[in-house]
């Protein structure tokens, strides 16, 4: 939506704005999630086909896993998007003290999520609850594993995004590595929708 | 590593990188298209090798090979090829060349080299994503190799690894192979990913002035179509390669019905990647063999805009054929017939094509240069690898040829037939642009002669004896009776076969004598429209010197009144034809 | 001589055989007809001096004959070869009073189980055969089959028939044998080390011999073959003649 | 520029949008309601929060029509395989 003046310093300069009107590091992000979303779909499927597909039995989910601070978990990771948002929307005025007031709690948010999940994981595994405990432990690992490895890397690269913030790189309207790592952090928040639902919830 | 740079010619332009920076983690597309090319061709040359181990047991089964003597008495006992072995080289075999030679090839290297140049950008959209797409390559395939070595022995559940038999030792005895193949193909997605997102992006935003989507040439096109099929179907492969990873290493039970898994759920989700990949591995020749059949034939191609909708109904319908290769599987005979009329629907864009190929060469003036040779053999034997598919989408005639060597000839003539004498054509074509050097055209006519024939003597046979009923992937067929009077074919292919592998020796001289002393390469040799035919050979770091400004379609060829048969895209058309592109 | 079809021995093996000589003719006749039109091509058009290519773009009517043709034909195969896949396949369709055998394959052997006397399987007398399937002819039969370990497929060329064996699944087979002899059978699906030696025997015996060899396996009383059978004789080899026959 | 850039979305009223549909969430699981009611109802829930999160945070209300496209193509492909696998089991 924004980005169109600030097209050049990608790389590709001239090109920058292409066909789709859409800048290219953004355009490229966005088919990256696609086939992001494939990957999602080979693992989320293949829970909805074992568990829905077949007669395999299948526990309540509330019987085993903790929801209220699975709940309150997601909470954090929601309020992280928003911090991200709130970031991207800085850095589109300039204010740059906002920028990395709002990237710091990014960053927070999603450490702190992961560190909840790390948590969580303890605390199953201590229950004696594994990954190869049936199907539903093997799905529910690799499901939740895959997007807690996602978030790690959100962090990581986040904290970058963080350092450079510090260094000036997104002043005077160089906002376009914001908004694209940003597509990134809302994209495994919607993951996490979709799971926290079908995996704790139904 | 693969010293791509080292044999390059000598640059003119000013260019301040540093040597590594050049030639080794280099982010120049034309660069890392050329390492592609090299990496894939060893590839290509280890799949090969691994044939001829095949063969030697098919035609000679239980005597020694050859050299066998030299392998480890574990390997290939007194020389003869073990059961074990046999089938992990056939699973190697299969591995190596759909992964590591024929998609690399046609993705790595020309999507990498023909990109940008052919639509007047200066490089990827993610020069460094897509250096970072080929360093992927190297741990994949150096894990893919070492899974030949390790202890347990390397894969052997066929290239399709299907579940349980590849989910654990207690079946085959095989462990840490069968892990290292799933980690060499997870990172190998990665690599896919990042370069298939490059290309996307790439075609979409960075085309130059005046480059509309229909004047595209027919590669990129093919390419772009191709990127968008892996996007798609690698990461459904990469997720269903980590559960098969989870259930050797952390005891899940995605695909063992003991504890309730599906060993179905992996052939589905395995060919639902799989079909897609069989089209990654065919569009991309499809648009290499039109580009080089238009310039031989000095003519437009007949039929462009069918031509890409063609391939876009291809890459379409691609996804929702899976099921044709689960027929006998168990799956729902009433699934089954709606897979059936998808895949036989999918044919008729397929034959649209080759119809159109036909209309090409109708009253054009056919030059029989090397790559036109080849593109006309892909043409050839496309056909027959089309017609011979057919086949298995009727239901019921598949239930009998399943299984057998009628599917192992109908899978050459479509990637070896098809793609390969496309990647052919694409070599002859562009290697001049590549490295300024001319390949020897009586050399390459010698080495597409022979290829095109012991090609056929390989695997035309091999249509009988699936018809005969010999399963493939068995390791002596002489153990049935039925079989055995069939052993003298085995006995032809076998030698054919050792004569095509010998054959694709000349062309790896070929290449080799002219990088070292080969005679040098105008700017345009085939006298092609293109926009990479604009500039040197090879293309400065950068490409253009100026962003080009594109006026007409990829293909105009013998134009009415134009002074020369060909007017490259960067020129107006002659005022006067009525040729719109 | 022997390197084609294996002699048909089962009730679909003809159905199948002339669906596919229908697509062979087919897609001979295309194969023949296009190669043919790229070969005229290749000479006609070459290069020569004095002749230069005609600037042709496409042809509107040329494609849409090109598309409409394949299409109508490839559907066609797809409407004959629907009935004859739900009737080998479709376990609804299956004869009512036909056989049920039990087959469990496990790595590199086949375990096929048979009803005994009463005729019903999961019964007391049921008894299992390795490797050998013996049949009726003419007589329908239906195999309800598993595997105990990895996937499986059995392959018997002179029936034409081909089904995977999954564990974890039952998957039911129609066979009806229409030609005594003994034939061979394979399985088509790599399932370990063993694969290319899991091989074992279709015998289709007549009533009388079926009976006989039941009396022989000590699974028959000579009473009960003698109600079926008129004067069996003793220890029957299996018949030879027919043998994966191409006759 | 274009429209968002002038009404930048009030994302405090998304992000409690999206609070409260996690507790209503929350608490349809714990209302043991009929099965096959509760499914619906998540499903529902969960999808709208997905969109809020994908149009508000991704900006997709606010791009072209074609990045839409490209977005979007994945989700039959998704369908597809899920519904095509779960009918490939034989039926019970």
């Amino acid at each position: 939506m924004t980005a169109h003046a600030m097209a050049h310093g990608a790389a590709g300069g001239e090109h920058a704005q292409g066909a789709v009107g859409v800048h290219t590091q953004k355009l490229g992000m966005w088919v990256f999630l696609v086939s992001e979303v494939m990957f999602f779909t080979a693992l989320i499927g293949s829970y909805i086909i074992l568990r829905w597909g077949t007669n395999a039995e299948w526990p309540e989910p509330r019987t085993v896993l903790a929801i209220p601070v699975t709940a309150l978990n997601t909470f954090i990771l929601i309020c992280s998007s928003v911090s991200m948002v709130k970031a991207y929307a800085a850095a589109v005025r300039d204010d740059q003290a906002g920028l990395k007031r709002w990237l710091l709690l990014t960053v927070l948010g999603g450490a702190t999520f992961v560190s909840v999940q790390a948590f969580e994981y303890h605390h199953l595994i201590e229950k004696g609850f594994l990954p190869s405990s049936g199907l539903f432990g093997a799905t529910f690992y690799t499901m939740t594993g895959f997007h807690g490895f996602h978030v790690t890397c959100g962090v990581l690269s986040m904290i970058w995004v963080t350092i450079r913030a510090f260094r000036g790189k997104y002043a005077g309207g160089r906002f376009q590595g914001i908004e694209t790592i940003g597509l990134y952090w809302h994209f495994v928040d919607l993951v996490w929708i979709i799971l926290f639902t079908i995996v704790y919830l139904i | 590593m693969t010293a791509a740079g080292t044999a390059l010619p000598g640059h003119t332009h000013v260019d301040d990188r540093s040597l590594i920076r050049k030639y080794v983690f280099s982010t120049d597309h034309k660069i890392i298209g050329i390492q592609f090319l090299f990496l894939s061709l060893f590839f290509l040359l280890v799949g090969g090798l691994l044939a001829m181990g095949i063969r030697w047991q098919l035609g000679f089964p239980g005597q020694a090979m050859p050299l066998g003597g030299w392998l480890p008495e574990g390997v290939a006992p007194g020389g003869v090829v073990s059961p074990k072995t046999y089938i992990g080289l056939v699973t190697m075999h299969g591995t190596f060349m759909i992964f590591f030679a024929v998609m690399p090839l046609l993705v790595g290297v020309f999507a990498n080299y023909l990109i940008p140049l052919k639509i007047g950008a200066p490089d990827m959209a993610f020069p460094r994503l897509n250096m970072w797409s080929f360093w992927l390559m190297i741990p994949s395939g150096l894990l893919m190799l070492a899974s030949l070595f390790v202890l347990g022995g390397m894969s052997v559940a066929g290239w399709t690894v299907y579940a349980p038999l590849s989910n654990s030792p207690d079946y085959t005895g095989v462990h840490l192979g069968q892990q290292l193949w799933c980690l060499s193909i997870v990172i190998f997605g990665a690599s896919s990913l990042l370069g298939s997102v490059n290309y996307i992006t790439t075609v979409i935003n960075l085309r130059a002035p005046g480059m509309t989507w229909f004047r595209l040439p027919l590669s990129v096109w093919a390419l772009f179509i191709t990127a968008v099929l892996a996007i798609l179907a690698v990461p459904v492969l990469a997720g269903a390669v980590i559960m098969l990873f989870f259930d050797q290493t952390i005891g899940t039970h995605f695909y063992l019905p003991a504890a309730g898994g599906q060993p179905l759920m992996w052939q589905h989700l395995f060919w639902f990647f799989g079909h897609p990949e069989v089209y990654i591995l065919i569009l991309p020749a499809m648009g290499i063999a039109s580009d080089v059949i238009a310039n031989g034939a000095r003519k437009p191609i007949f039929g462009y805009t069918s031509m890409v909708w063609a391939m876009i109904g291809i890459a379409f319908l691609g996804f929702i054929v899976w099921g044709h290769h689960m027929f006998q599987s168990g799956m729902n005979p009433t699934l089954a017939s709606a897979f059936m009329v998808s895949t036989i629907v999918i044919a008729v864009p397929s034959a649209i094509k080759v119809f159109n190929w036909l209309g090409t060469m109708w009253r054009g003036s056919i030059h029989f240069t090397t790559p036109m040779l080849n593109a006309i053999a892909f043409v050839s034997m496309f056909i027959i690898g089309g017609l011979s598919g057919i086949f298995m989408a009727s239901t019921p005639v598949d239930m009998y040829i399943h299984g057998t060597y009628f599917i192992v000839a109908h899978i050459h003539y479509v990637l070896f037939g098809g793609s390969l004498f496309a990647i052919y054509a694409g070599i002859y074509f562009w290697f001049p642009k590549m490295f300024g050097k001319q390949l020897d055209e009586r050399l390459g006519k010698v080495h597409f002669a022979l290829t095109f024939v012991f090609y056929n003597l390989t695997f035309f046979p091999m249509h009988i004896l699936g018809l005969g009923g010999e399963m493939r992937r068995i390791y002596d067929p002489t153990v049935y009776d039925y079989l055995r009077p069939m052993q003298p074919i085995n006995v032809f292919i076998t030698v054919s076969a050792f004569l095509l592998f010998a054959s694709q020796l000349l062309m790896a001289w070929n290449i080799v004598r002219t990088l070292v002393r080969g005679k040098k390469a105008e700017i345009n040799p085939w006298h092609d429209c293109g926009l990479e035919w604009t500039v040197p050979s090879p293309p400065p770091h950068g490409n253009f010197e100026t962003t080009p400004t594109v006026y007409h379609g990829p293909y105009e060829f013998s134009v009415p009144g134009a002074a020369q048969d060909y007017i490259p895209v960067n020129q107006p058309l002659p005022a006067v034809p009525e040729g719109r592109r | 001589m022997h390197w084609w079809f294996p002699g048909n021995a089962s009730s679909v093996g003809g159905k199948v055989d002339s669906l596919f000589y229908v697509i062979l003719y087919i897609t001979g006749a295309v194969f023949v007809l296009v190669e043919a039109t790229l070969l005229i091509f290749l000479v006609r058009y070459r290069r020569r001096s004095g002749r230069t290519a005609t600037y042709v773009e496409g042809s509107t009517k040329a494609e849409i004959i090109w598309t409409a043709i394949p299409a109508v034909i490839l559907v066609t195969l797809a409407l004959v070869s629907q009935p004859l896949w739900s009737k080998i396949k479709d376990s609804d369709t299956y004869p009512r009073n036909a056989v049920h055998l039990g087959l469990e394959a496990k790595q590199f052997e086949w375990h096929f189980t048979y009803p005994g006397p009463d005729g019903r399987l999961g019964s007391d007398d049921d008894f299992l055969k390795k490797d050998t399937l013996h049949l009726v002819v003419d007589r329908d039969y239906v195999l309800e089959m598993t595997a105990r370990d990895v996937v499986h497929s059995l392959f018997i060329p002179a029936f034409r028939l081909k089904q995977d064996l999954v564990p974890g699944m039952d998957i039911k087979m129609w066979i009806k044998p229409t030609r005594t002899g003994v034939f061979e059978m394979a399985c088509s699906e790599l399932c370990g080390l063993g694969h290319y030696r899991m091989r074992g025997v279709v015998v289709v015996h007549t009533p009388q011999d079926y009976a006989a060899w039941l009396v022989s396996q000590g699974e028959a009383t000579a009473a009960d073959s003698a109600a079926a059978s008129a004067g069996a004789p003793a220890p029957p080899p299996p018949p030879t003649s027919g043998r994966k026959g191409a006759r | 520029m274009d429209a968002a850039e002038h009404k930048a979305p009030n994302y405090i009223a998304v992000w409690v949008g999206l609070a409260v549909l996690t507790v209503v969430e929350v608490a349809v699981v714990y209302l043991h309601l009929p099965r096959r009611l509760m499914v619906v109802a998540l499903v529902f829930l969960a999808l709208w929060k997905a969109m809020l999160v994908a149009l508000y945070f991704m900006h997709l209300r606010f791009e072209p029509k074609r990045l839409l496209y490209v977005v979007l193509a994945p989700l039959p492909l998704a369908v597809i395989l899920v519904v095509g696998v779960m009918h490939g089991f034989r039926g019970p």
